[in-house]
């Protein structure tokens, strides 16, 4: 075990896979030379030469591009810089990704990977903090992966890469610095599997990304009030782990949902949905959405802070369900 | 390497495949009135010699992507006419087992990936097959076939800068049939000229006559051998007329009839026609043109025998939810 | 009452609005000369000369352009010919028409509306047949309207185009050449206001654009088990009528949620959990969602039909809920 | 109609805003050192040319859309210091209420509409606006500003065929500082001249001086007439370079520190003070300076104290949802 950044964490996973596999290029906007806004692919020009990229500000044609070259032998790995420009590269994902293995009856697989990060709390203002985690869920033939966990973020990576098909890793802003155990061999996470974080009996809480931290704070403060709260990483959006999803709430009856995106239509909507379709008879009362307000992300701290979700919201979420 | 002038042997085998295509969207424009087809057709009929002069410039190993316009291109890039045919009436003998539909015909062991309708989409996909290329070193070339509509997208810029700037082995086949839609170029694009945007790309661009195949094979060999030696890409503008309606669901109406009829006197089969018969006896010609129909005849009539699919659960490949995402699908697959 | 075809009423709201109002025009493809491909446009031209224009293939600038249009004195129409095109305008209203209301502290309005028709049903294969409600759906800032009835076409139309906000109507390529009765008199249909089809006491349908004429015969099937089915033509889909759903769930305890676009994420997922929400503790069963199969939509009939959810997917959905 | 050449006074203004910008761009950079500024800021020193020149050759009824790194263009239309400054800290008195930020500054009556932090985004914005202009016959013009980066995104294909198919009364002012975010031109565009693209649109094509705000002033005016005669859109190209890192997240580095050095030296407020000091009194230029440097720092002082806004319900024009989408937001707004 190391102690590893988040960020240097998927930089591992990348400089593992590309060494392993010649066909692996990673290419993106600033991701070369300067090493990507975020510092991910820091060094990796130096290491593998012309497999990494960097592009012009075209992010409908490099997302198009991943697709294609993924259909005549490589595995390229594609940064949007932020989850805010997804809309662009969205024809290719719901138009030409979706559509290939089936209706050209399983000629081809497309191992490509898109990797983006989404969020707010650093006013970064309504172009730039968004989730859109929905726009990309919804569509078949893609997994959706969100770490948390620099340990996750390395597995998940490695498992993406390595994975047949399209896999879009939602990464967070707020996440890149933060610190955690990775193991010392290279080990993909298996994709669609959920983590509980900590267990619990009174009540389960589904979080995505940043918002699992937030879950587990308001598990703590909901301890306080001799409330036992089950956290549940999804970590894979979709596919979802269903049976991880119905075993928990047959424990604790009672459920919140959290996620960072909009409410309405969106991820948030579906794990609601979901749990009502596979465990409806097992809840003691409605599952709880916590989302982002319907509105823009507005830029100052005490506008954006109030539209975003966080521990206070989720505490209520879970008093409401008990109540 | 091909040279830039295709062999006496090679321009006889084009002129099969444009007659195989020729054939094919005839029949198809007999069998939509009779009710027979599904979804709309769009013919290529008075085109053929560009999609079937690009993709014989090939070698096999290259890969072209095309438009919702594609038949002489799969025909051209040696698809089996039963199976292109089959897939346009939805047979589970087509390439995509009925899946896809005459749009979206992909064979990937022939290099023909794929017919794409979203229009403009061709243009970075094929890029991209040439970025992978690129990177994995092979010498493979990728060529994207797209109409003077597609001209005006966003893609075909952002594309063009990126194959241009990394000088990807790809080349830009722009067939300009004068109408989008039901739109002429005229109310489309702010020039005339496609070919003056090679310049905004530091790119060589040229104009062909489009009804010649051997002019569009021809410009097609010479841009493939600049991309093989690693001098990027190139953009060719191949000039042709739709003389039909935009598919079967619109009855044409908009083109000039003078136009037509001048378009249709240089019809690039008579063109071919002509220029053959300047090395080889006519009644050669004349006797793999009645082969080639005689072909496609019976293509159809083994297609149009075909079963259609039945629905099934996903392959082992495929990528779409397995364990239904509502209960609503717990009949579907395999269940959960 | 006049008897009309749905894309007769659509260019009689189009020209009503057109004449009341010079600052309204109309753009997008092939709309101009040749009346559009579903015909809806016919006749514009020659009737009001350059405010109505055949676009270039642009999708992603003609959205964007409209968003800017409506910020500088007029209200354009614009046409995106297939749904399925709707990606590429993502941008244009995510990160555009949704924020500037909010973000200028309501210096503009964005008084636009775009006109798209989805679904499938006739071989138009996986790029041209898809429904994505859910991606405008999820967008704040925008109303999302979904028109069944001629008479309905006309009147959501008119309202959308005299709205200050986005709107975006959803269409039906199966619908356009549906008859019915349309007021004499220009009436806009309140937007955000559902409709009741057909009363019923058991159990609810809600549905959306063309699958409310399958929940309708859904229940005409019900009725023969001597099932008493209420149904619920949402209309909007964005804003939801809550108190519509509230209303008929606390008279049936039972719903089937219908929409022709994927489940996973998609309006059909929202639909059940704001049922859930709002209307918990008057359900006896959980929410049924009937929606595309999690797959791109296929060509070949026997294909498209199964992908497609239909009338025998409601009728079992609806005796699962009931069961 | 502005002439092509600002009157002494006019460039006297240009000047004074120019000086304003340097002192926010200053200013901002000490505060992010101080940790007080919130998210990334875009400086534009060194730029200020560009942004001034341009949208002081427009009328008041012009719009403009602009780029994340707009400063130059909020103060040359015209907007007030001190409610742009209070916008980038977030406060209540800022155009946007403190909920825009610096990167999306709007201000409607003064026709700047707006900050656009989409690349790309402020080309069909204006293209928009002017297509608006033109169907209601109204005499006003659109200015989109965008960066060199920008011209590579597929909107500005699209926006420059549809504006010079329609002649629409827009001008696109590539705003060239030789970076996109941190990667040099020459690695995202295929060519050095990005005039040459204007030919693909049938337009005209020019490149001026980007440090040289009379330069950029007569191209813009000249641009501005052509426009309101009718005769559509011009592509002008602004050359001028990013003296700073890309923003306050990143430490530049990866320029050349010999460049930077040539382009400080040609600095557009030292090129504009040589050439006011051919008519004007160099003392009462020197006033107009520190009167300048004055009035931001009292537009700061006042900003900063301004309050930061508290959140609130959506107002009457808003178009969010009122009733809350889930239960969770039930506490928002007025509640269902
Ligand atoms: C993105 C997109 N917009 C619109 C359409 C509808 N459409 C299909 S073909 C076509 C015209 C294409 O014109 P062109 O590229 O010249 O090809 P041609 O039909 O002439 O072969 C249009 C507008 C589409 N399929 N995709
Ligand atoms: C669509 C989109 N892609 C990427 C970004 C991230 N980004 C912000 S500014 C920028 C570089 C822009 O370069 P240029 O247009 O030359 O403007 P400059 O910063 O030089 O003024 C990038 C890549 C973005 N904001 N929007
Ligand atoms: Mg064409
Ligand atoms: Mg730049």
């Amino acid at each position: 075990m190391a102690m590893m950044r988040y960020a240097e964490a998927l930089n591992t996973a990348l400089r593992e896979a590309m060494a392993a596999d010649e066909t692996v290029f990673v290419f993106g906007e600033d991701i070369a030379t300067y090493g990507g806004v975020f510092k991910v692919t820091q060094g990796l020009r130096e290491a593998f030469g012309d497999r990494v990229r960097d592009t012009p500000i075209s992010e409908q044609t490099l997302a198009a591009m991943a697709v294609s070259a993924s259909m005549t032998g490589t595995r390229p790995v594609l940064e949007i810089m932020y989850a805010d420009f997804m809309p662009l590269t969205l024809d290719a994902l719901v138009n030409q990704a979706s559509i290939y293995n089936y209706i050209w009856n399983e000629q081809v697989t497309m191992p490509f990977v898109l990797r983006t990060q989404g969020g707010g709390g650093v006013g970064t203002a309504a172009q730039h903090a968004k989730s859109l985690d929905a726009f990309v869920a919804h569509i078949p033939g893609l997994k959706v992966v969100a770490p948390v966990t620099p340990a996750d973020a390395r597995g998940l990576l490695l498992a993406a890469i390595r994975d047949p098909h399209p896999v879009i890793i939602l990464e967070h802003k707020l996440l890149y610095n933060t610190r955690g155990d990775v193991p010392d061999q290279a080990e993909p996470v298996e994709i669609g599997r959920a983590r509980v974080v900590r267990p619990g009996a009174d009540i389960s809480l589904f979080a995505t990304s940043r918002m699992v931290l937030e879950a587990e704070k308001a598990a703590d403060v909901l301890a306080g009030e001799g409330v036992s709260a089950e956290v549940i990483d999804l970590r894979s959006l979709r596919p979802l782990d269903l049976d991880a999803i119905a075993r928990s709430i047959a424990k604790t009856n009672h459920a919140v949902v959290v996620n960072e995106g909009w409410g309405f239509c969106g991820f948030a909507a579906e794990l609601s949905a979901t749990i009502m379709d596979y465990a409806f008879d097992d809840l003691d009362a409605p599952v709880q959405r916590v989302a982002a307000l319907d509105m823009p992300i507005p830029y100052a701290q005490p506008l954006e802070e109030r539209v975003i979700p966080d521990v206070a919201r989720i505490v209520a979420a879970a008093r409401r369900a008990l109540d | 390497m091909p040279s830039n002038r295709p062999s006496a042997d090679e321009h006889l085998d084009m002129h099969r495949r444009m007659v195989i295509t020729r054939c094919v969207e005839e029949r198809l424009g007999v069998l939509h009135k009779q009710g027979k087809t599904r979804g709309p057709i769009h013919r290529c009929d008075g085109q053929e010699a560009v999609g079937v002069g690009a993709t014989m410039a090939l070698e096999a190993r290259d890969v072209v992507t095309t438009t919702h316009r594609g038949h002489a291109v799969y025909i051209g890039k040696g698809l089996d006419p039963r199976r292109v045919i089959a897939e346009i009436f939805g047979r589970v003998t087509g390439y995509g087992g009925g899946r896809a539909g005459h749009m979206l015909v992909g064979s990937v062991e022939h290099g023909m990936i794929g017919g794409n309708a979203i229009v403009g989409g061709s243009i970075p996909a094929a890029t991209g097959m040439a970025l992978s290329f690129q990177i994995r070193r092979e010498d493979r070339v990728a060529l994207a076939v797209f109409g003077d509509g597609a001209a005006q997208t966003g893609i075909c810029h952002e594309s063009m800068n990126i194959a241009a700037l990394w000088r990807l082995p790809v080349i830009f086949l722009l067939e300009n049939n004068d109408y989008g839609l039901t739109v002429h170029r005229s109310e489309q694009s702010s020039v005339a000229d496609y070919t003056v945007r090679a310049a905004g790309y530091g790119m060589p661009g040229e104009a062909v006559d489009g009804n010649d195949v051997l002019a569009v094979y021809g410009a097609v060999a010479a841009a493939a051998q600049r991309a093989r030696r690693g001098d990027g890409p190139t953009l060719i503008e191949a000039r042709t007329y739709r003389v039909e309606g935009f598919s079967t669901s619109d009855m044409g109406g908009y083109q000039d009839p003078k136009e037509v009829a001048l378009w249709k006197a240089r019809d690039p089969i008579v063109v071919s026609r002509t220029q053959l018969a300047e090395s080889i006896d006519p009644a050669r010609v004349e006797r793999l043109e009645t082969a080639a129909e005689e072909e496609t005849a019976a293509a159809f009539e083994a297609a149009l025998a075909d079963p259609l699919p039945e629905f099934e659960p996903h392959g082992p490949s495929a990528p779409y939810a397995t364990a239904p995402v509502h209960a609503d699908a717990a009949d579907f697959g395999e269940g959960r």
